[in-house]
């Protein structure tokens, strides 16, 4: 297994783009790196992520319990205030939006840890080393 | 490290502010403690006494505990717009205010949500608001804008803190590095063992910006939803269809005057001028122009609009806001939130970061009489003439809307020596996007 | 003497048996009141007793009912048909439980030692005024006894107590003696009396200066009756400065102080050659004959409309004039009630709708003439023994007569009464009288008609009855008296009445007796003799100051009741603390806003008094209420011994001080909101557009229908709800801050011409509230009879119901209210309590409701439409309020909703409030 | 407008013949049209006004996609003229206005007119300032957008409570003030997004032209989030307060059949298609997507406006129709042609392309 590491963003970008050329597996090669590079992705053939449908999931969950909550709360106790209807959607409708939000925002936040396999063990050993530099590591035959 | 690397300089300056506190600090910490102390004193005085403690009486029945309520909710949103929306708008000058306005829009936020509480006739039993189950099945009325305000605070609350963590995390892992001991592994278990493969910046990369697109429209319904705790009501100069856009452009226009007030001295205290250059601060003064000829605008249709129909309450109201008791203050508002920002069409004074300073805090003064008048004027002059009367305040809530004050900064400071308090990790990147778009021809 | 079994029977049959318990002492009862106590004895822990007795807060006499609940009086309420009331009962009568109740009652008998007034037992007490009326007999020196108005069995008892302890009855003495109605009448007729009025019957009514709705004679009766009036009737009044009453008269005249007679004079001079009784030739040669040129002129009053009047008078079918209070109670009184006298008589008034023959019962009450001459029998050291009871000589004689320091004249110095003042705090011996509604009593306020008192509490603190303590006193000298005051009325009750008869007194609480009184005949030479007197100068020009009556304290005797001081002024809607009343003009010209204060100099008299504006006062006239003021600056008529109360000159100036005082009102106009619309005719015949789908109120709807026309803005109803509902009594300072909790309140408002409409404010119980919606927790819901709820123990004080209220009816408690011993024991036990940070509000007293509708499940029958009547409804002397279940279509609040000109207060923010206004029929025009 | 030179005249021959058009349905009295004008000329301003507004605004925030199609945004600064014509043939019809009968300080046929007109014409003129430089590239070009921006919102609220409120007098709704710039700037990029389509067609879509569409998209899909919250706000406070005199104006066009099937429409076509459309990450990306989100946003606003008319004021049909053919027919006619100047990154937009 091979380690190079870079200062610069570009050199680390052309020499990335040179092993995938090269026919080396992305599977095989891990990445570092101090900040986001969205190229690196791309270049690697990544699709985004799966934090899209935890997002999707949360905010779907979130309008369904905020409606559900507040119908409920109106049926189960129905008091007449203002001679406005039991069943006031639009007040309603603010709730299951506020909720969306909420749930959706933190599935994100979730399904991020979960795909990120965060909080790690190995980060969080007292040597685990993270990069302030760009790291390609190209795992060996043997890696495997 | 070295010097070659890129961004190193802003990490070692970021991450050094950390460590030292300055005589200043710890005056400010000792002053706004103070001041948080004094807060509880009084509401604890509130809740055994009575809230006849207060200026407050028929007809007005809210004044300035829910001015400060819309205030400091006011100020959370700068925090989310910077962060957020000029995220999505792909503004560069955010890099050097997101981590510092989102730190401000959690503190706001917490100081707010005390209001609601502190006004309450009976807050021992605040938890009649709350939707939880009993025997008798009585929830709250999802038809009243209070329980609107509850989930509102809360989903922005909740929401703010994760995209405040979430983009410190490689920041946190950074720090780990930079302080030795105890410190050290807390950083380290803050950061969740962040190591920045791959993998995890491509999750991240996405996470952020859901976050960012959850957070945009969530910062303009908070705020309209604080508006219509007036708006729904059929008080004349409550009820009116235009205050969700009016709020929340009030909102920004205060929060970006808060985030001035508090970056400029910071960035002298904490030796960050080269990370917070002067065209970031322009940025920020246009948003806050910008805001700010909304808001006047506003102003104008709304006077305008009272004379617009036959209806004498709305034109009384109006008249009495201009020229009753409180038309001091209703000038004071003018001046401050609309006419004094038009200074900023100026390039001198928008990259003056003394001007920026004191418009700063005269905006947000501005803002908090806005609110003032609005409610307090519209209340003591309704329909019922039998039942007009006036407020003033009482020292009690003088001193709880100073403590406020003084818990708002007590946590800022902290935060100032406990965090890094500029986005390093993004700063790097720009700063690589720059030398890298200069590179190419 | 009556033997105990018979005793014990009669006050069975007056009782049924309630006043045993509330006899005994306090600490029994804590016992007595329990579910094992049999029900005879009349107290079931959670069941009221209705007990007929009589107000005594003034001489007027009206019927008044007490609720008992647990031995305690609870709620005092009118006697529906009294034949003085006719079922109302006035803010004062309202305030008689506080009097109850009040925490500055004399506890017990106090003697001066030395310099002060120290507790004493009654026994030393008592055996010091004994001994000191033996000396005062040795010494031959007869004492005198000065009481208030006294009448029935109390009068019959000093009558033959007061020889017998060698004392002189003196004549009563009343503020408000009427004197110079009585000597006019006495002269013109051999009747001296006040006469007993009939404002009913009259289509067309003057009355000069005397204020018939707030403190002349029988005010509630009298403005029960005036509200009755025939449809048409046109009701003129003549003042110089602005009253309650003027603001009510369908035409309010101003006259210049001093100058009624010449309005009179000319009048009779007007009306006298049609009149249906022609006066005789000796009379019309003296009548003085003013042109109508020179009675403008002098009064003040527009030709035109001295015309209009005049001519109205001598068309009329049954005129009546009335001249009295304020119109008398100046120099040339007597010929001003002379004049109205033989208005009376010329327009056939006399006998008809005033009657002598059975008068108020003034005869034996003196008036300041007999005070004086008390004062200089005293300086000449003729008096031995003085007693002073129920009433406040002190206070109200003339200050330059400085009446206190003569006082020291009397051997000894005895004061009765149940709250210390002015005029017991000179004396060396202070007896403490029970309340009126801790003892047995018999009263008969005019002739021919007895009313019961009887004790509805046990007594307070160590006091006692003044029938017992003459009969004590009596017993001490030696004589055999009967054992006890109540045991000398039974013996007289069993002496007057069989069972049945006072089964029925005691159900009703009075008893009526035919009277007859010889015609009264005119006397013309006397007539000829008193129109000669007239002197018709013109009034003095400059400023005047007005020492008006209040509706709140009469003439004063009620003013130490908080609850009177919480219930505003009718007219300033000024709550706590004096104020002067100053016209816009004046106000102005002085440079002074409301609460300013103005110094006031009278000669060597001076007090210091805020100012409030009051627009429809004439400029130059300023007003005081002679209840507030520390001693009377006015002097005396000596023709008539009435006290002056219309004062030339007054000096005024801007002290500089001055802030926020306490008055309710935001505002004296309508701003042209339309809250009382004009053109009447304002009801909203289309269908309000709505959002929201229609909800049914399927059993009741409670519904409620003000007849403004009939509302004088007396406060009755504000009362009784303070009182009914235990709303917090705040006090100045939160009322300055704008704390008012009261539930109910009477706004009046202003027009440019000075006219005043009351309009009722209570909660609308809106049927699309506004209020209830912005509640987050359902404190505020409505409920299916269509009341608007508020559920006290849910509510976490958001205070946002009332910001949304549009009425602004909603009441926040700022503080937990509280009521100083043993004022809280007057509360409704029926009511939820209520602590500091909750709002509370009107609900057409729903405690009632409930009642109403458990009795009706009881009884398996339906409510009966006016069954439930809520406390201001009862209370109001003109009956202005209806209230009535909507949904039963034979009941009068429908037919009253229905009616034309009906509206609801801004029906444009289609809150549809349950609260229906209108302007009766008829005599809708102010 | 290039200043005489080549296009000038075809552009002349549009505005004449769309303001002859005009006239001849209003004046000569060929149909009955009432409340059709009204609607018409509020589409021609959001569409005039709102494309350039929405050029001007992408120019103050620098923001990439509007370099490949300036050009044929600033069209809508050649079309502004005609505006204040056509509002000019509204002087007949302003019959139709309940204040007219009893005309007041504010609301008055004399100044109502005047008002709208010497506004419109001012727009006009800033829209011109700012179009030229923009075309040329001019480094002054901010400004000139700043102030075209300012001009824009005052116009487009009084297109807001004169044209349309004050038709429902004395209702009174006070967000027509953002409602109905924000509403104009939804237009103008909604044609933004047709414009791509021709262009894509026109195959001049390069990557980075695909971006920009990307960004479009994007654009669109936060402007339905936008409309969709101003609406409901409004909406909301409305039926909360439930006061007749508010709410009359709802319950009127519930109760008239026509304008009863408008509601769900426009609410449909301004926020449900595309925010649900625009949802997909992948659909933002594709013109034809964008495209016929833009129609639908443009039919949904038509929709709102001809409730806001109806049924207080009857609308020719036939008239309305022909009116908006012409309106059509003037911006393709005014269309620049390949070789006019197209701004500062139009050129590195086509370079882009190849």
């Amino acid at each position: 297994m091979t380690r190079l590491e870079f200062d610069g963003r570009e050199e680390f970008l052309a020499r990335l783009r040179a092993l995938v050329e090269a026919g080396t597996p992305p599977e095989r090669i891990r990445l570092q790196m101090p900040f986001e590079v969205a190229e690196a992705a791309e270049i690697l053939g990544e699709r985004p992520g799966a934090v899209r449908f935890f997002a999707l999931a949360g905010a779907l969950a979130g309008f369904g319990t905020g409606l559900a909550l507040t119908i409920y709360s109106v049926v189960s106790f129905p008091l007449r205030v203002g001679g406005k209807p039991i069943v006031s959607l639009p007040p309603f409708l603010l709730i299951g939006y506020l909720l969306t939000i909420l749930f959706g925002s933190l599935g994100a936040f979730a399904g991020f840890l979960l795909l990120a396999r965060m909080p790690s063990p190995r980060g969080l050993a007292a040597d685990a080393e993270l990069a302030d530099r760009f790291v390609i590591v190209v795992e060996g035959e043997e890696g495997r | 490290m070295t010097g070659t690397r890129v961004g190193s300089e802003v990490e070692r300056d970021v991450l050094g502010a950390i460590r030292r506190p300055g005589w200043r600090w710890l005056l400010g910490l000792a002053v706004s403690g103070l001041l948080a102390v004094l807060l509880h004193v009084l509401w604890g005085a509130l809740i055994v006494r009575g809230l006849g403690l207060t200026g407050l009486n028929n007809p007005v029945g809210w004044a300035v505990l829910i001015t400060n309520f819309v205030f400091w909710v006011g100020i959370a949103h700068s925090g989310t717009l910077i962060s957020a929306v000029l995220f999505l708008f792909r503004a560069r000058f955010r890099t050097s205010f997101n981590r510092s306005a989102e730190a401000m829009t959690v503190f706001a936020i917490l100081v707010a949500g005390m209001f609601p509480l502190i006004h309450l006739g009976r807050v021992w039993v605040f938890y009649f608001l709350l939707p939880y189950p009993i025997e008798r099945l009585i929830w709250p009325n999802f038809r009243s804008p209070l329980p609107w305000d509850v989930f509102a605070v809360t989903t922005y609350l909740i929401v703010s803190v994760v995209f405040f963590y979430v983009g410190m995390i490689p920041d946190l892992a950074l720090a780990r590095r930079h302080l030795p001991g105890l410190r050290g592994r807390i950083y380290a278990v803050l950061s969740l063992g962040w190591q920045g493969t791959g993998e995890q910046w491509r999750h991240y990369a996405r996470l952020y910006l859901f976050l960012a697109a959850f957070a945009t429209p969530l910062v303009a319904s908070v705020h309209s939803i604080v508006s219509w705790d007036f708006a729904v009501s059929i008080v004349p100069g409550w009820h009116t269809t235009i205050f969700a856009p009016y709020f929340v452009a009030g909102a920004i226009l205060s929060g970006t005057a808060m985030v001035l007030t508090l970056s400029i001295p910071m960035r002298r205290w904490l030796g960050l001028e080269a990370h917070m250059p002067i065209d970031h601060y322009e940025g920020i003064a246009k948003i806050l122009l910008f805001t700010s000829l909304l808001v006047g605008y506003t102003y104008v249709v709304e006077q305008g609009l009272s004379l617009y129909g036959p209806s004498p309450f709305e034109r009384d109201q109006y008249a009495f806001r201009a020229f009753g008791p409180y038309r001091g203050l209703f000038w004071l508002m003018v001046v401050c939130n609309a006419i004094l920002p038009l200074t900023l069409f100026l390039r001198r004074a928008r990259r003056s970061l003394p001007w920026l300073f004191v418009l700063g805090i005269l905006v947000n003064v501005g803002m908090w009489t806005e609110r003032f008048v609005l409610i307090v004027a519209s209340l003591s002059h309704d329909f019922d003439p039998y039942a007009w009367g006036t407020y003033s305040p009482t020292r009690y809530e003088i001193g709880i809307t100073a403590g406020s004050f003084g818990l708002f900064f007590l946590f800022f400071l902290l935060f100032s020596r406990l965090l890094p308090v500029i986005a390093i990790t993004e700063s790097k990147q720009a700063l690589a996007d720059r030398a890298g778009e200069e590179g190419t021809p | 003497m009556m033997d105990r079994r018979t005793f014990l029977h009669t006050l069975g049959l007056l009782t049924g048996g309630s006043a045993l318990s509330a006899c005994t002492p306090g600490k029994d009862r804590r016992h007595l009141v329990s579910a094992l106590v049999p029900p005879e004895d009349g107290v079931v822990p959670g069941q009221s007793v209705w007990h007929a007795t009589t107000c005594t807060e003034c001489p007027a006499g009206c019927g008044m009912q007490v609720r008992l609940r647990e031995g305690r009086p609870v709620k005092a309420e009118g006697v529906p048909g009294h034949p003085v009331s006719g079922g109302g009962l006035c803010v004062r009568g309202q305030a008689s439980l506080w009097r109850l109740y009040d925490p500055r009652r004399l506890r017990g008998p106090q003697v001066r030692d030395g310099g002060a007034l120290r507790a004493a037992t009654w026994d030393d007490a008592l055996s010091r005024v004994a001994s000191a009326l033996a000396e005062a007999r040795g010494a031959g020196r007869t004492g005198a006894y000065l009481s208030g108005r006294t009448t029935g069995a109390l009068a019959a008892l000093l009558a033959e107590s007061a020889p017998a302890l060698g004392l002189e009855w003196l004549p009563r003495f009343e503020p408000f003696s009427h004197a110079a109605i009585r000597r006019a009448n006495g002269l013109l007729f051999g009747a001296p009396e006040v006469p007993r009025l009939d404002a009913a019957r009259p289509d067309v009514l003057l009355t000069v200066g005397a204020d018939l709705l707030e403190t002349f004679v029988s005010p509630v009766g009298l403005a029960a009756q005036v509200v009755a009036g025939p449809a048409g009737r046109r009701w003129w009044h003549a003042e110089p400065h602005c009253s309650l009453t003027g603001a009510n008269a369908d035409r309010r005249l101003v006259l210049r102080a001093g100058s009624e007679p010449w309005l009179l004079a000319w009048l009779l001079a007007r009306v006298a050659p049609s009149a249906r009784r022609p006066l005789p030739p000796a009379v019309v040669a003296a009548m003085p004959r003013p042109s109508i040129a020179a009675t403008a002129e002098a009064t003040g009053v527009a030709v035109d409309a001295l015309e209009a009047l005049g001519a109205a008078l001598a068309a009329a079918k049954e005129p009546l004039v009335v001249a009295g209070a304020i119109a008398t109670a100046a120099e040339g009184g007597l010929a001003v009630a002379g004049l109205a006298a033989l208005l009376q008589w010329t327009l056939g008034a006399t006998g008809r709708t005033v009657d002598l023959a059975r008068g108020e019962g003034y005869g034996d009450v003196g008036s300041l003439l007999d005070l004086r001459a008390l004062g200089e029998r005293l300086e000449r050291g003729q008096v031995g023994v003085l007693f002073v009871a129920r009433a406040n000589p002190v206070r109200h004689a003339p200050a330059a007569w400085r009446l206190a320091g003569k006082l020291a004249g009397a051997t000894l110095r005895v004061g009765l009464g149940d709250l210390m003042d002015e005029t017991l705090r000179e004396m060396d011996v202070v007896l403490p009288l029970s309340h009126p509604l801790e003892t047995w009593e018999e009263l008969a306020p005019r002739r021919g008609l007895r009313e019961l008192l009887r004790p509805a509490a046990a007594p307070l603190g160590d006091t006692r009855a003044e029938g017992d303590v003459l009969l004590e006193l009596r017993r001490r000298a030696g004589e055999t008296v009967a054992p006890s005051y109540q045991e000398r009325l039974m013996a007289g009750w069993r002496a007057r009445y069989d069972d049945a008869a006072l089964r029925a007194y005691s159900a009703a609480g009075w008893a009526e007796e035919p009277v007859s009184g010889p015609p009264v005949g005119l006397d013309a030479g006397a007539a000829a003799e008193l129109l000669r007197g007239v002197r018709l100068s013109p009034p003095k020009p400059g400023l005047v100051l007005v020492l008006a009556p209040s509706i709140r304290s009469f003439d004063g005797r009620s003013r130490a009741l908080q609850l009177l001081e919480e219930v505003p002024d009718p007219l300033t809607t000024v709550t706590y603390g004096p104020w002067i009343s100053v016209a816009p003009g004046d106000a102005r010209r002085l440079g002074v806003a409301d609460g300013d204060e103005l110094r006031v100099t009278l000669g060597g008299w001076s007090a210091e008094l805020p100012a409030k504006l009051q627009p429809g006062l004439a400029e130059g006239v300023f007003v005081v209420q002679r209840d507030v003021l520390p001693s009377f600056p006015g002097g005396m008529d000596p023709a008539t011994g009435e006290a002056i109360c219309a004062l030339p000159g007054p000096g005024l100036e801007r002290t500089g001080r001055g802030g926020r005082m306490p008055y309710l009102s935001g505002s004296p106009s309508q701003q042209g909101r339309g809250l009382i619309p004009e053109p009447i005719h304002r009801k909203e015949t289309a269908k309000r557009a709505s959002l929201y789908p229609e909800h049914p109120h399927p059993e009741h709807r409670w519904t409620m229908a003000i007849d403004v026309s009939r509302c004088i803005g007396c406060g009755a109803c504000a009362a009784s709800c303070y009182v009914e509902n235990d709303v917090p009594v705040t006090g100045a300072r939160e009322h300055r801050l704008g704390r008012e909790m009261s539930w109910l309140r009477i706004e009046p408002f202003y027009d440019a011409a000075g006219g005043v409409d009351f309009l009722p404010i209570l909660c609308q119980q809106c049927h699309a509230a506004p209020c209830e919606p912005v509640c987050p927790v359902y404190a505020a819901y409505h409920n299916p009879e269509g009341l608007n709820v508020q559920v006290y123990n849910r509510c976490i004080g958001t205070r946002y119901c009332s910001n949304n209220c549009p009425y602004k009816v909603r009441r926040f408690n700022w503080f937990d209210p509280v009521r100083e011993a043993p004022l809280d024991l007057l509360h409704n036990p029926d009511l939820s309590a209520r602590g500091r940070g909750i709002m509370e509000k009107c609900t057409f007293c729903v405690q009632r409701i409930t009642a109403a509708r458990d009795r009706a499940k009881d009884e398996g029958r339906a409510v009966r439409d006016g069954e439930v009547v809520p406390a201001c409804a009862q209370s109001c002397p003109t009956t202005a309020i209806v209230f009535g279940d909507l949904n039963d279509a034979g009941s009068r609040i429908a037919a009253l909703v229905k009616a034309p000109g009906s509206w609801r207060v801004f029906e444009e923010l289609g809150t549809e409030p349950s609260v229906h206004y209108h302007r009766g029929g008829g005599e809708g025009e102010r | 407008m290039t200043r005489g030179g080549v296009g000038g005249g075809r552009l002349l021959v549009a505005l004449a013949g769309a303001a002859g058009g005009f006239a001849l349905l209003e004046l000569a009295g060929v149909a009955d049209g009432r409340g059709a004008l009204i609607v018409a000329v509020s589409l021609l301003a959001s569409v005039a006004q709102g494309t350039v507004a929405a050029a001007a605004a992408s120019d103050l925030t620098g923001a990439r996609w509007i370099g490949s199609v300036r050009k044929d945004l600033l069209v809508g600064a050649r079309l502004q003229p005609l505006l204040a014509l056509l509002f000019l043939l509204l002087w007949p019809r302003l019959g139709l206005y309940p204040w007219a009968a009893e005309p007041g300080e504010w609301l008055n046929r004399p100044f109502f007119l005047a008002r709208n007109v010497a506004l419109l014409g001012a727009v006009a003129l800033l829209a011109r300032l700012y179009a030229d430089r923009a075309l040329r590239g001019d480094p002054a070009t901010k400004p000139f957008a700043v102030a075209y921006l300012f001009a824009f919102f005052v116009s487009q609220t009084l297109v807001g409570f004169d044209w349309f409120m004050s038709l429902a007098y004395p209702w009174v709704s006070s967000m027509f003030a953002f409602y109905f710039p924000v509403e104009a700037f939804y237009v103008g990029v909604a044609v933004a997004g047709l414009l791509f389509l021709a262009r894509g067609r026109g195959g001049g879509l390069g990557a980075r032209g695909a971006a920009a569409a990307r960004d479009v998209g994007l654009l669109l899909f936060g402007f339905s989030v936008l409309w969709g919250g101003l609406f409901f706000a409004q909406f909301l406070l409305l039926w909360y307060g439930n006061l007749p005199e508010e709410v009359s104006f709802i319950t009127e066009r519930l109760a008239d059949g026509r304008t009863r099937a408008l509601m769900p429409t426009f609410i449909a076509a301004c926020w449900a298609i595309p925010f649900f459309g625009l949802l997909p990450e992948g659909a933002k990306r594709r013109p034809g997507v964008v495209a016929a989100v833009s129609v639908s946003v443009l039919l949904g606003i038509l929709a709102e406006r001809l409730l806001l008319v109806l049924p207080g004021t009857p609308v020719g049909g036939a008239v309305l129709t022909a009116e908006l053919a012409l309106v059509a027919g003037a911006w393709i006619l005014a269309r620049p042609r390949a070789d006019e100047p197209g701004g500062a990154d139009a050129a590195a937009a086509a370079g882009g392309g190849k």
